[in-house]
């Protein structure tokens, strides 16, 4: 974990360098004189040698510290407390929407093969993963803001509400605070992101937990089970799920990896403010510090989700336990 | 065409061969140990006759196999055909070599490229080595086919078209093609009903009168190897620990492993239903084998000096050669 | 040697299951699988979904009724066709330029379609060259670019494609590039696998055995039989290639305005949502259609060739 | 005289594809006694092991359907009942071994849990006594340190070891009959005896009768009382094993102990005797009788009309046209 951590954030470092433009410029506007340009560089460490450039943001990342974005002049870490918890809390709920229906969707078309509710599962799942997220968050809105009118068109919450801001996931404070009416609005926001977001997931986990239970139904220590007299209920949810668990388990990982990256989409459609939205404003205005911290932060994520993973794999497959 | 006769007509000897394989693990290839597939192999196999090789699934016999045809290289040790050695020999000098040893393998599926005709594989080896005409070829391929016993007009057909029993036939054109000295048969009949396995075996013999071919037939099977060898060798984790002629081996078997396993194979002869030497516990791992012989603990007549050396490999009477102290006097003695 | 046929010919020789007459002529397996599927409902859609896309794409001069680029700013926002207001001069109405819907998709095929072949070209040609050198040659040359290929995969796909949209600047070309890069890995990790595999099979060994050389052994053996899939990637790649360039063109990192590409128009949609309903839905069911084709296409190519779920 | 326990008659089990219809038992007939064992034995594809999952009602469905026939066990036919009262015979009165020991066993559970499940399911034992039951099951089949190895996975054992735990859920509930298919088949010689010999030894000692399905004769001679061969879907010849092995009848029976090296051809001296050509496809079998397009013996009438099970004198059968009067 560790060495790709490090690589990656070498691999970062050096794209970031690759955009084209003067970081001084950009701070200062085309009309600096070339000596406060040249001040702004030596200020930021831009006449330095790329390595020591990196040596330098590597000594201040550890301590936490990835720059002031450009155009706020706040701390990048200050700026990712606000906008973080937005994505972690959209993904959180859009990948437990996903694995829950996909996973018990999977389940009853492998058992049920070849059943009307298999087929019906497989076109929508097939369509889930055809899914352009950032449409189908479009016609939601169409549909239940613009035309039933039933959900806010946008945002985290109504611009009247206020939350006692304790871990930055409103729904989860507005439930420690016990402020009921904060949660509803809440609540009632996330649903269309959350379900625009698990689309594609939910799609992905079906079509796993599908394969991965037939192919697990196909195997020898099934034909056991079944010898020994167990009922199907028994040989399905203990024996073969159990089993079948382990590809699955990638797939919402990887997954929720991915969500980080389509919650960009989402957040640009539903002007959810997080992480996405705030990269893709510092990408659109040039502001490195924030779409290198961004970027970096995400990848860490999605570097130790995949940790996770490799973890409950251990759990699940005690093959691997011994080895 | 018995063994003694051309006994010092050597067509390869193997010296020491010696094949390890690391086994590394984790993300930094960090190594966890060795498995000792071949450890320390001297033998030789004379011109048209057939070496039997027997032992149990992970004994290293396959392994033995491949580095005598070098597709493998150990990891000590020299092999000499026709007394030139193989080893130091670079891929160019190797390659007029190539066509004198040939390989049948087990798995009649996995052996046959699935993507081409049947035609194309057989050819295959006239093709690299460039013999003859693209008509020659052809003519080549047809009469290998014929000799195969494979109908001419399947030429064009792929390998999925055809039942296990005869792809191990165009397995035996492909390696017959070359017209080699030397063929290492891996199994080859192990993966195939018994009705279809008396075909190839009956095959492979009369191929072997037909071209006096030398076959090194490794096999588990020890009535089949019992049937077609002139010689047999044993080999237990790594190491051979018998080797004599098939009628001394199979009528008066010395080392107490070679006893335990003919006595373990079922006869299909009922006047002489038997009472069965059992050996106890599995075979140890080959990355941990036991120190000094590795059959002690499995062995009801281990002595203290069994799990201390390694006993040597010696010819205890003429022509057959064992690994055990107890026809060691003086290690008895101790 | 004199090799002439045995004079007696054993009895249990001549005996070949293979019946004469009864099938003219043999195929290699993947040609077979290929036929195997037209029985496959769900491939047989998505390969005429792809059919007309690439109809649309090919002869979009001829099939659209206007110039996509024309505006025509008396006929702005004008609903289709069966609507109230509508008419069939603009079947599929009229976007806030005035530009005809209809013409724009059909502009729009030509575009995803180009979108998906240099896109995965240039990840088949890349990806299969780096993972046919790992998985052959194995060793330190594998663990380099494995290495490599694992941090690349560190990323989320599309943020991946967002930062290097940053480096390369926005323009459908570049998102073409883009794309085509962050696919490499799996077609890497695809081709690697598959070599590997096919590597340690037998019919390789016995080539070697033969002594056939390196090339021989690459490009006659090991890489025909990592055909199926590849080919199945190939086809998932190119589903995938046009949602990933929608989507960066959504943003306003692929593909400006004015061009006729579906994510672009609808990020200028985005706008009308209040308003104009048709400007929103049509290209979205145009992504929604050539993705599901592909993927369609690719999951039925899956189920033809892995012989692990063929019976 | 011991009591027939297991009846089978014109037992019939095809399985619809899309390439047509597969016969892949196609009317078969034998019968079990009680302590006794049976051996059905033939080639790759013959439908000895259909015959066996047909009468523990474990065919896959669809494609594979019993289409007619009986199975009496112990009086009752189990063709009868249903899926549920089947599910208390399976694993409790008739239980089954496989051929694969790598692949038979669920390798995320402990080898001590998938015992003590037979147990809690069929005897409604509790936790503990499961466990004691379990360690002394796993004491029969002679596995050392039970107390331990409970705690394994699969994985953690050799196949030889893990051929023993399956034994021992076969034995668990004390089953009145046990289905091996194949049993030995992937192990190593000297794993085997060690096998075949438990298995001598339980069934002696505990009275189970034995279904041993098998392709190899030395395994049938060395353990069988009764032998049933099987070709192409069909009983081709049916006798106590001595007679067939001294003497046995049908031209395939013939062929498959002159094709073993070490029955009739003890060495290379001696050609072995192969059946020519391979087994007909169950997809398009040939007219009359099935082995008739690879006998060396057949006449006109094999070609045409397939003969039935012939009575012949030591209460053999056999399916031959060359025996019709004896």
């Amino acid at each position: 974990m560790f060495p790709t951590m490090f690589g990656v954030s070498v691999l970062i470092f050096f794209m970031i360098q690759l955009i084209p433009g003067d970081p001084a410029l950009l701070i200062l506007g085309e009309r600096a004189t070339e000596s406060s340009l040249k001040a702004v560089r030596i200020n930021m460490g831009l006449d330095k040698p790329l390595h020591v450039q990196y040596g330098k943001f590597m000594y201040k990342l550890v301590q936490g510290d990835l720059g002031d974005s450009f155009r706020s002049n706040e701390p990048v870490t200050k700026e990712i407390a606000i906008f973080f918890p937005a994505t972690i809390e959209l993904s959180l709920v859009a990948i437990i929407i996903a694995s829950f229906v996909g996973m018990v969707a999977g389940v009853i078309s492998a058992t049920k093969q070849y059943s009307i509710f298999d087929y019906s599962s497989m076109v929508f799942s097939i369509m889930g993963i055809s899914m352009p997220i950032f449409w189908l968050g479009l016609i939601f809105i169409l549909i239940f803001s613009v035309h039933l009118g039933w959900l806010p068109i946008s945002g985290r919450l109504s611009a009247h509400m206020e939350v006692e801001l304790v871990t930055g996931f409103v729904l989860l404070d507005s439930l420690i605070t016990k402020n009921w009416a904060a949660f509803r609005d809440a609540f009632w926001h996330i649903l269309l992101p959350g379900f625009t977001l698990s689309t594609i997931p939910m799609a992905l986990v079906a079509r796993i937990t599908r394969s991965s239970m037939l192919e697990v139904l196909r195997q020898d220590y099934i034909r056991t089970a079944n010898a020994k007299g167990l009922s199907p209920l028994v040989v399905h949810y203990k024996h073969a799920l159990r089993n079948a668990l382990i590809p699955i388990v990638t797939v919402i990982g990887l997954s929720f990896g991915i969500l980080m990256g389509g919650a960009v989409l989402t957040e640009t459609v539903f002007a959810w403010p997080g992480m996405g939205l705030w990269i893709l404003n510092g990408v659109y205005s040039r502001d490195y510090n924030v779409v290198q911290g961004g970027v970096l932060l995400i990848a860490f994520i999605f570097i130790l989700v995949n940790t996770v993973v490799d973890i409950l794999y251990v759990w699940i497959n005690p093959r691997i336990r011994v080895n | 065409m018995s063994a003694e006769k051309k006994s010092d007509d050597k067509l390869i000897t193997l010296k020491n061969i010696t094949k390890h394989y690391p086994i590394s693990s984790g993300s930094f290839g960090t190594r966890k140990g060795i498995v000792r597939a071949v450890d320390g192999v001297t033998l030789a196999i004379n011109r048209g006759e057939t070496l039997g090789l027997v032992g149990e699934s992970g004994c290293g016999k396959s392994t033995l196999g491949r580095v005598m045809i070098r597709l493998e290289k150990p990891t000590e040790g020299e092999v000499r055909f026709n007394g030139k050695d193989l080893i130091s020999l670079s891929r160019k000098e190797m390659s007029p070599l190539r066509n004198k040893i040939q390989i049948i393998f087990q798995d009649p599926y996995s052996s046959l490229n699935p993507r081409h005709t049947v035609g194309r594989i057989i050819g295959e080896g006239l093709q690299i080595h460039n013999k003859g005409s693209r008509a020659e070829q052809a003519q080549e391929v047809k009469r290998l086919m014929g000799l195969v016993g494979l109908r001419l007009d399947s030429v064009t057909s792929y390998p999925h078209e055809f039942s296990g029993g005869q792809r191990q036939r165009i397995g035996i054109a492909r390696a017959l093609a070359l017209q080699p000295e030397l063929i290492v048969c891996d199994e080859p009949v192990s993966a195939l009903d018994v009705s279809i396995q008396a075909q190839v075996i009956n095959l492979l013999l009369d191929l072997q009168k037909e071209f006096n071919l030398t076959y090194l037939f490794i096999s588990h099977d020890l009535s089949v190897v019992r049937y077609i060898s002139d010689r047999v060798a044993v080999m237990y984790l790594g190491r051979l620990v018998e080797l004599a002629s098939k009628d001394e081996l199979y009528e008066n078997p010395l080392h107490p492993y070679t006893t335990a396993l003919l006595g373990a194979v079922p006869t299909a002869d009922t006047k002489t239903r038997k009472k069965r030497t059992e050996l106890s516990g599995d075979v140890p791992s080959p990355i941990a084998p036991p120190r000094g012989c590795h059959f002690h603990p499995r062995c009801s007549k281990a002595m203290p000096v069994c799990s201390d050396k390694t006993p040597e490999f010696k010819e205890h009477t003429k022509n057959h050669w064992i690994r055990c102290f107890l026809y060691d006097k003086k290690a008895k003695a101790a | 040697m004199n090799m002439s046929m045995t004079k007696e010919k054993p009895s249990d020789m001549l005996i070949d299951e293979k019946k004469p007459g009864k099938k003219t002529k043999s195929h290699s397996p993947l040609i077979e699988a290929l036929w195997r599927m037209r029985k496959n409902r769900i491939a047989v859609v998505g390969l005429i979904i792809i059919l007309v896309f690439t109809i649309m794409a090919v002869f979009a001069p001829l099939l659209a009724p206007y110039d996509p680029l024309d505006q025509s700013l008396y006929d702005k926002l004008k609903p289709p066709a069966w609507l109230e207001g509508g008419g069939w001069k603009n079947p599929l109405g009229t976007d806030d330029f005035g530009r005809d819907i209809f013409s724009r998709l059909i502009y729009g095929a030509r575009i995803s379609m180009m979108v998906g072949f240099i896109s995965v070209g240039i990840a088949f040609f890349v990806g299969t060259f780096l993972g046919a050198v790992s998985g052959y040659y194995r060793g330190i040359t594998d663990t380099i670019i494995m290495r490599f290929i694992d941090m690349l995969l560190s990323f989320p796909y599309f943020l991946l494609a967002m930062v290097l949209m940053t480096i390369l600047g926005p323009s459908l070309n570049n998102a073409m590039i883009a794309i085509g890069i962050v696919t490499i890995p799996r077609f890497a990790r695809v081709v690697r696998g598959s070599v590997l595999d096919e590597y340690s099979k037998d019919y390789v060994q016995g080539a070697r055995a033969l002594g056939a050389g390196d090339a021989r052994l690459i490009f006659f053996h090991i890489l025909p039989n990592c055909m199926a899939p590849l080919i199945v990637q190939c086809t998932l790649g190119f589903g995938e290639a046009i949602l990933e360039c929608a989507a960066l063109s959504f943003i306003g990192l692929g593909a400006q305005p004015p061009e006729p590409e579906w994510g672009a128009m609808l990020a200028q949609a985005r706008a009308l949502i209040l308003r104009a309903w048709w400007v929103i839905t049509f290209p979205g069911i145009m992504i929604l259609l050539a993705v599901l084709g592909f993927n369609m296409l690719g999951d039925g190519l899956r189920d033809a060739l892995d012989p692990k779920l063929r019976d | 005289m011991p009591k027939t326990l297991l009846e089978v008659k014109g037992l019939t089990t095809h399985f619809f594809t899309d390439r047509g219809v597969a016969r892949a038992v196609d009317d078969v007939n034998f019968e079990l006694l009680e302590g006794e064992t049976l051996s059905i034995v033939g080639e790759s594809g013959c439908g000895k092991s259909v015959t066996a999952l047909s009468i523990m009602g474990l065919i896959p469905h669809p494609p594979g359907k019993i289409i007619s026939g009986s199975v009496h066990f112990n009086g009752t036919n189990l063709l009868n009942l249903s899926e549920r009262e089947m599910r208390r015979i399976r694993g409790n009165k008739i239980s089954m071994i496989f051929q694969e020991p790598m692949t038979s066993l669920n390798p995320v559970f402990k080898i001590g849990d998938q015992i003590a499940e037979v147990l809690k399911l069929h005897q409604n034992l509790n936790k503990k006594d499961a466990r004691d039951r379990v360690i002394d099951l796993l004491n029969q089949v002679r596995i050392p340190s039970p107390e331990e190895r409970v705690n394994d996975y699969p994985h953690q054992m050799s196949g030889g070891m893990r051929q023993r735990v399956m034994i021992a859920i076969a034995l668990a509930c004390d089953p009145k009959m046990i289905i091996a298919d194949e049993p030995t088949t992937a192990l190593d010689v000297t794993i085997q005896a060690q096998i075949l010999s438990l298995m001598d030894h339980l069934s002696k000692s505990t009275g189970t009768s034995i279904l041993l399905i098998t392709h190899d004769l030395g395994v049938v001679a060395e353990t069988a009382k009764n032998v049933v061969v099987m070709y192409a879907g069909r009983v081709v010849e049916k006798a106590d094993v001595k007679s067939l092995f001294d003497d046995p009848l049908h031209p395939y029976t013939i062929g498959l102990m002159g094709s073993i090296p070490g029955i009739v051809a003890k060495d290379k001296k001696i050609r072995l005797d192969a059946i020519p050509g391979t087994v007909p496809n169950l997809f398009d079998l040939p007219d009359g009788c099935r082995f008739s397009r690879r006998c060396k013996d057949a006449f006109e009438r094999c070609y045409k009309e397939e003969p039935e099970l012939f009575d012949y004198k030591g209460g053999r059968k056999v399916r031959c046209w060359k025996y019709e009067e004896a």
